[in-house]
């Protein structure tokens, strides 16, 4: 038997280079890009300049945490800008056509925002839609639908401090909305690593009729993970009011394109089960660096389209290679 | 076209430490917009000023364009200049221009902010009645017509239509289609074939902006429909179709001239004289008879 | 056993049990009686439904009708939870890990051990901790963090075997669960069985090696197309019995081996190295021979048939087929060489099991069903409907979907391609891995077919008596090296399992 | 065995209804609408109306073709709106700006959709980025930015009539650019079904190792497709040009959308190797089908995008419960 126990630590090495050092993949990428860009222009090692981009990051990064787990179990959310939308003009209309009480117009919109998510979950455990796309692409239109018929497509604007405090405030030099970022991804993480619950998750989407034979109730686990989806987009629509200092029918379009680019550049795989937070958060964090660095640069507007493309393909690229190289070292 | 630009002025501009204009459009991917950055930058070339133009991909893409904006007064430029695309979404970064005693122009869309140096820009309503007027004496009394609206939420868009609608209320159009095409052809004519469908017998089309209105034409056009079309703003595709008579008017905003008075404000800014709430760049009805030498202005200032 | 066994009321009890699938009667009114301390083997061809009839008693498919009762309480409803809250534990038949998980997370996936169990907090020193030891009561030594993905498919099945037994159940299912496991394995286990017997757990134990089923088993049930045969007590019933209830008919000898005048050169492997698995591997193959590869389960028997065949790519070595040398880089130049692959991973890597049994017999030589690359889909329906009949697959429906096929009946159109493909050269790896005796058999005429054809045939089998039956030479490897090589003449199991041990 | 037997043609039924059938579940969807919308509406079921959904449908059912092949090999395009701007704009420029011979633009636009696409697989098969998600979401954005980049976003116009033929032109009632997409669709059908290339597809979505293991290059497979993919959008192209009679950068913004929806309303799985054909034309004209009649109705655009959403939905649940009713049928 020896012989067996021989081949295993090496292959565990490998495995670990593959399965939680995926994000330095990314990581390698965004240290890449941000010693490029602070050689190309001053302002973009400044404090100032940092602080937006962390607060620049934050609308996505929230969103990425939704989208990080529907990916995670081989599925999508292509509703969370919708969702996004609808919740923050449900709030604006309460709050500042109706004067409820800010608090109350907050948990208001978080709960939409989840229900929202837990119909996309519905929509996929009960009615057995084949797959999340098309049940979130049409929760995707309904959402945006009744975002522009509650005020007739007019936005809502002069929301209390306590409304704009996660998307406006800061704490020192810091966005508050960053700190938000912080503590959930933090949370997150703890959550999928150390629950049963997000062990579950990680189950789920890699193997669920095995799952579903372990006695996990999987529809339970996908109900939970598209409720999860539609909280974080609602949150991140509070950040982008107190932003904006307003909600607006229109908030949130194709944003699921950059959450999902955010998680895919951090490592996560469309067949589910593979992938890790920290990997969604450097996604998020490098997408938002590099259109900053572009706009510094001043790049004119169609090239940065480009630019965008290019990079985002590079970051992934890279990752690529680091994993061959450490699979080479791993054989030697 | 540049008969208002004071004289005086220019010679002094160069003499001074050069001023840095931070611009913010809505976009900078459409011929519309490429006109307010030539005219800016024709005037950033004579004031010897130092000019940043930034301007996301699509108009719909409002918090980039909020970001630009910060990203722009990290580079703590003497003046900013923004075309918003949502007005309410800009107004915390105006704010915070604001504690940084940087004064902020609005260009093309008004924002609702008291403290704006000024607002250069179109009257969005008169442009809408007065393309609803022309429209209106085409037709008679009692006549249909259909409006093509901008994509949802865009403000300007949105006058312009209240404009015209009040303008053919009063003479009596009858108003029996709206419907957004988002500022685009083809969805302009798809948007036009489905009407003409529900309302074959209407006598005229009015559109919030030209892409909408030369996409209604083709529709028209397949159903052997020759009925006016009036657009705005006057883009060079729509300016050869009044010439070829397929397009019956359009009502040009000045773009060139907003993107010029808009530096040229902020010179006058930096040396702290103050300016008008508002300076109007007027609007230009194109019919037939001053098309071609729109044409060829607007082929001048493009092609660099 | 026999003056206990049916005198107390039964551990389980099984009353009319039918399920049926879109066209197939799986279970057609099967009674079943286990009973506490008891070993029952469940036996019967590939399709004959013992799978779906486990699957019923766990609750991973609800049954049209019929009645279950446990420990004399009637059961309704049941979910794989309720079932393993009962205690009920089971090994199915296609291996049921999360790949992306670790072998601890997998034994316990659906019952974590907490530290905090409103929070949900996992105690995953623990886990680890009971993880290794089951696996070494197990006889295994791998890291319990280590993710099941990166194991070959033998450590896999102990993974499975492991969480099974994790579960103190009163009743373990186990589905054929030596059928990718190597000899050293299978003693290991069949003692835990015999072991968790004494300790008053009831087994019921699928397999189609008969011997195992005759060492171990109190008694045996056979289902015959979906139907209940007989029970009868393993001790009464000699193998050909069992044989006889299996197929419903006199089957003539287990490994009809038939002797052919060795031809000529057939594949000649030289100094095959793959840095880490394979080392300078040599041997020749020839013509009207079948040469079998012995080795424990993680020897590279595996790693070296998908080398020959361009599956992985190789860091040294040459390779000649019939006399010339070929540079074989991918699949299609090995088939080019005339050179077929069965692999031991039917469902991952040899069929698309969402399509139909023409598809699959027929994907490989396509080219031969089509001119100009345009398809005589007549022509593949023929061709396919002519292999269904030789190789008597069930049901024989050419378009019948791959994927609900019985495992035996899938390996049957595995077969079925490489047939269709006029590859000369035929390497299988575990050929009869989860196939019942009849088809065995079937399978075993079909080498003898080919050899005599003027085919060369290399068998890669975990299961010895087949290696020692069927083979005309015999080589062994250990750590990806060829440790030995027997003449039929003087092969037996203690040389080969010495050198497979590599004297360790 | 008798029991097997008897049912024997009761299976190959339910199997063939879960296979080529498929369509026939969105078939059923799009002819329930068909029959709310000649209610609601008489104008629906005139000749000319149904030219006019034929003609609108057509552009979104090519760019299908493509997209479907993606699917099916468990991939996607989002690049497909993109190729169709930049290859149309080059056309633009070499036939209109610098007077190049109509039929050699028209060539010179497929090619390079083909092209683009090819580099989208290759970007695949040779860098071997995880998903086609991510190197088209880079090529997306690279191809927009080139298409505003060479004319400086303005659009491209005054096409002679071979190039407008396309997009332009009726044989008698019926719209060219429909006749088109009949003989395109035909064609698919027969090299999907009848050719060995078109097996090797399905085999590839349906397990890639297999595949490989069975002799199928299955990275030439994969450039294929998407090279198709590529080419079929500007092929699109062409026809959005007849129609508008001019060339845009910003065309075919957001068309994956609509291609992935008719794909998947069509019956088409996420992960590879089911669907047909057939389904997705469908697909493709119950959405052009429903954008019509709720013009006709005169729904107002904000309960439009609701109802898109709705009936999206709808359409795939009506198919899910149809297959449920021939399972249960092929039971008893
Ligand atoms: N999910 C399914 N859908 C349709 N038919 C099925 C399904 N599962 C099994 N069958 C059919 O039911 C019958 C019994 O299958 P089962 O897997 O129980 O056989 P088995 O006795 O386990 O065979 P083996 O020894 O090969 O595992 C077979 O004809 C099989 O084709
Ligand atoms: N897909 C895989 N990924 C990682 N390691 C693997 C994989 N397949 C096999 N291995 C490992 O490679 C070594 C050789 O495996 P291989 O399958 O060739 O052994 P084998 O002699 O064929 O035994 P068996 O095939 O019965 O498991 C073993 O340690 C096995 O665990
Ligand atoms: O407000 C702008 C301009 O006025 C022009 O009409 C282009 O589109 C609108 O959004
Ligand atoms: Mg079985
Ligand atoms: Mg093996």
């Amino acid at each position: 038997m020896n012989c067996a126990t021989e081949t295993v630590p090496a292959k565990n090495k490998s495995l670990f280079s593959k399965e939680t050092l995926y994000n330095l993949g990314a990581l390698l990428g965004l240290v890449l890009l941000c010693i490029v860009l602070s050689i190309l222009s001053p302002k973009f090692l400044t404090l100032d300049n940092l602080m937006n981009i962390a607060g620049q990051a934050s609308i996505n990064a929230i969103i990425a945490v939704g989208m990080f787990l529907a990916i995670l179990t081989a599925g999508i959310d292509l509703s969370v800008g919708s969702i996004l939308a609808l919740s923050t003009m449900v709030m604006g209309v309460l709050n500042v056509n109706l004067g409820l009480n800010p608090i109350l117009s907050i948990l208001a919109c978080l709960t939409l925002g989840a229900l929202l998510g837990l119909t996309n979950g519905i929509l996929l455990t009960r009615l057995n839609l084949p797959h999340p796309f098309i049940s979130t692409l049409g929760t995707m239109n309904m959402a945006r639908g009744l975002a522009l018929v509650i005020t007739g497509a007019a936005p809502v604007s002069g929301f209390p401090e306590s409304i704009q405090f996660l998307g406006a405030a800061f704490a020192g030099p810091i966005p508050v909305s960053f700190i938000l970022v912080a503590v959930l991804y933090t949370g997150m993480y703890f959550f999928l690593n150390r629950t049963t619950i997000g062990r579950y998750i990680y189950a789920v989407g890699g193997n669920p009729e095995a799952s579903r034979l372990s006695g996990i109730d999987v529809k339970k686990i996908l109900n939970l993970v598209y409720t999860i989806s539609g909280f974080t987009a609602a949150l991140a629509g509070l950040v982008l009011v107190g932003r904006v200092n307003s909600a607006y029918p229109l908030a949130g379009l194709g944003y699921e394109l950059d959450a999902i680019a955010a998680v895919i550049i951090g490592g996560a795989s469309f067949f589910g089960g593979i992938g890790t937070i920290g990997g969604t958060l450097i996604g998020a964090i490098l997408i938002a660096v590099l259109r900053n660095g572009l706009n510094l640069l001043n790049v004119s507007a169609d090239w940065q389209t480009f630019v965008i493309g290019a990079v985002i393909i590079a970051a992934v690229y890279v990752d690529i290679l680091r994993q061959r190289a450490a699979k080479k070292k791993a054989l030697s | 076209e540049k008969k208002n630009q004071p004289a005086a002025d220019s010679n002094q501009g160069s003499n001074e430490k050069q001023v840095h204009v931070a611009m913010v459009l809505k976009t900078l991917s459409s011929q519309y917009w490429k006109l307010v950055a030539a005219g800016a930058q024709d005037a950033a070339k004579k004031y010897n000023v130092k000019l940043t133009l930034l301007g996301p991909n699509a108009e719909s893409e409002v918090v980039q364009q909020v970001n630009m904006m910060e990203d722009a007064l990290t580079q703590n430029p003497d003046v900013l200049a923004v075309a918003p695309s949502q007005p309410p979404t800009a107004i915390p970064v105006f704010q915070k221009a604001k504690q940084k005693n940087i004064p902020v122009i609005l260009v093309d869309t008004d924002a609702p902010w008291d403290d704006k140096a000024t607002y250069i820009g179109t009257a969005n309503k008169d442009a809408g009645k007065q393309g609803g007027e022309y429209l209106a004496s085409l037709l008679q009394k009692g006549d249909k017509v259909a409006l093509l609206e901008g994509a949802r939420g865009n403000t300007a868009m949105d006058d312009r239509i209240k404009g015209a609608e009040e303008a053919l209320a009063a003479a009596g159009i009858q108003v029996v289609a709206k419907q957004p095409a988002n500022s685009d052809r083809a969805l302009g004519m798809n948007v036009m074939q489905n009407i003409l469908q529900s309302h074959p017998d209407i006598k005229g089309v009015y559109s919030a902006n030209d892409e909408m209105a030369l996409g209604a034409i083709r529709a028209l056009q397949q159903n052997k429909k020759n009925i006016p079309v009036v657009g705005t703003d006057a883009i060079p595709d729509a300016v050869k179709a009044i010439i070829d008579g397929s397009m019956a008017a359009s009502v040009a905003q000045k773009p060139y001239d907003m993107g010029y008075l808009a530096v040229e404000a902020a010179v006058k800014l930096a040396k702290g004289e103050t300016l008008p709430k508002y300076i109007n760049s007027g609007t230009e009805l194109i019919t037939k008879e001053n098309a071609q030498a729109k044409l060829d202005w607007l082929n001048k200032t493009l092609s660099r | 056993m026999s003056e206990k066994g049916p005198l107390l009321n039964p551990l389980l009890k099984l009353k009319g049990i039918c399920k049926r699938f879109p066209g197939v009667q799986a279970l057609d009114n099967v009674d079943l009686e286990v009973h506490t301390g008891e070993v029952h083997g469940l036996l019967g061809e590939n399709g004959a439904g013992k799978s779906t009839l486990i699957k019923i008693l766990t609750g991973a498919h609800p049954a049209d009708e019929g009645e279950m009762y446990f420990l004399g309480q009637k059961v309704e409803h049941l979910t794989p939870k309720k079932a393993r809250d009962m205690g009920i534990a089971c090994i199915y038949q296609e291996l049921n890990l999360v790949p992306h998980l670790s072998v601890a997370e997998n034994i316990f996936l659906g019952r974590e051990p907490c530290v905090n169990k409103k929070l949900g907090l996992i105690d995953r020193t623990y886990m680890h901790q009971r993880s290794r030891q089951l696996l070494q009561e197990l006889g295994l030594d791998i890291d319990p963090g280590t993710k099941v993905g990166n194991l070959g498919i033998g450590k896999q099945q102990m993974v499975e075997i492991a969480r099974a037994l994790s579960v103190n159940a009163k009743l373990i299912i186990m589905d054929e669960p030596t059928s990718s496991l190597s000899e050293r394995e299978v003693e290991e286990l069949l003692n835990i069985v015999l072991q968790l017997k004494s300790r008053g757990v009831a087994v019921i134990y699928i397999s189609h090696r008969l011997e195992e089923i005759k060492r171990i088993c109190d008694r045996i049930t056979v289902l015959r197309d979906g139907q209940k045969v007989a029970t009868r007590e393993a001790a009464d019933v000699s193998i050909e019995e069992i044989i006889r209830l299996m197929v419903g008919r006199d089957l003539s000898e287990q490994f009809p081996k038939i002797q052919i005048a060795r031809g000529k050169e057939a594949l000649a492997v030289e100094n095959l190295t793959r840095r880490g698995v394979l080392h300078n591997i040599s041997f020749k193959a020839y013509q009207g021979e079948v040469l079998g590869i012995a080795g424990l389960v993680g020897s590279g028997r595996t790693e070296l048939v998908r080398a020959i065949f361009g599956a992985d790519p190789v860091d040294g070595g040459t390779i000649r087929v019939f006399g010339k040398p070929v540079t074989i880089r991918s699949p299609r130049d090995a088939i080019n060489a005339g050179i077929a692959l069965l692999t031991e991973d039917r469902k991952g890597q040899g069929l698309i099991l969402i399509q139909d049994i023409t598809f699959n017999t027929t994907l490989v030589s396509l080219g031969r069903f089509a001119r100009g690359g345009i398809l005589n889909v007549r022509a593949a329906r023929e061709a396919t409907g002519k292999l269904v009949r030789e190789l008597k697959v069930r049901p024989p429906h050419i378009n019948q979907v791959v994927g609900q096929l019985s495992g035996g009946n899938q390996q049957k159109v595995v077969i079925g391609k490489w047939l269709c493909s006029r590859a000369r050269i035929f390497i299988f790896d575990e050929p009869t891995r989860g196939i019942d005796v009849g088809a065995k058999v079937e399978v075993y005429n079909l080498i003898n077919q080919l050899v005599s054809s003027g085919a060369a045939v290399i068998m890669v089998s975990s299961e010895l008596p087949e290696v020692l039956g069927m083979s005309d030479r015999i080589l062994v490897m250990h750590e990806g090296r060829i440790t030995a090589e027997f003449d039929r003449s003087e092969a037996n199991q203690e040389k080969i399992m010495h050198a497979a041990t590599g004297g360790c």
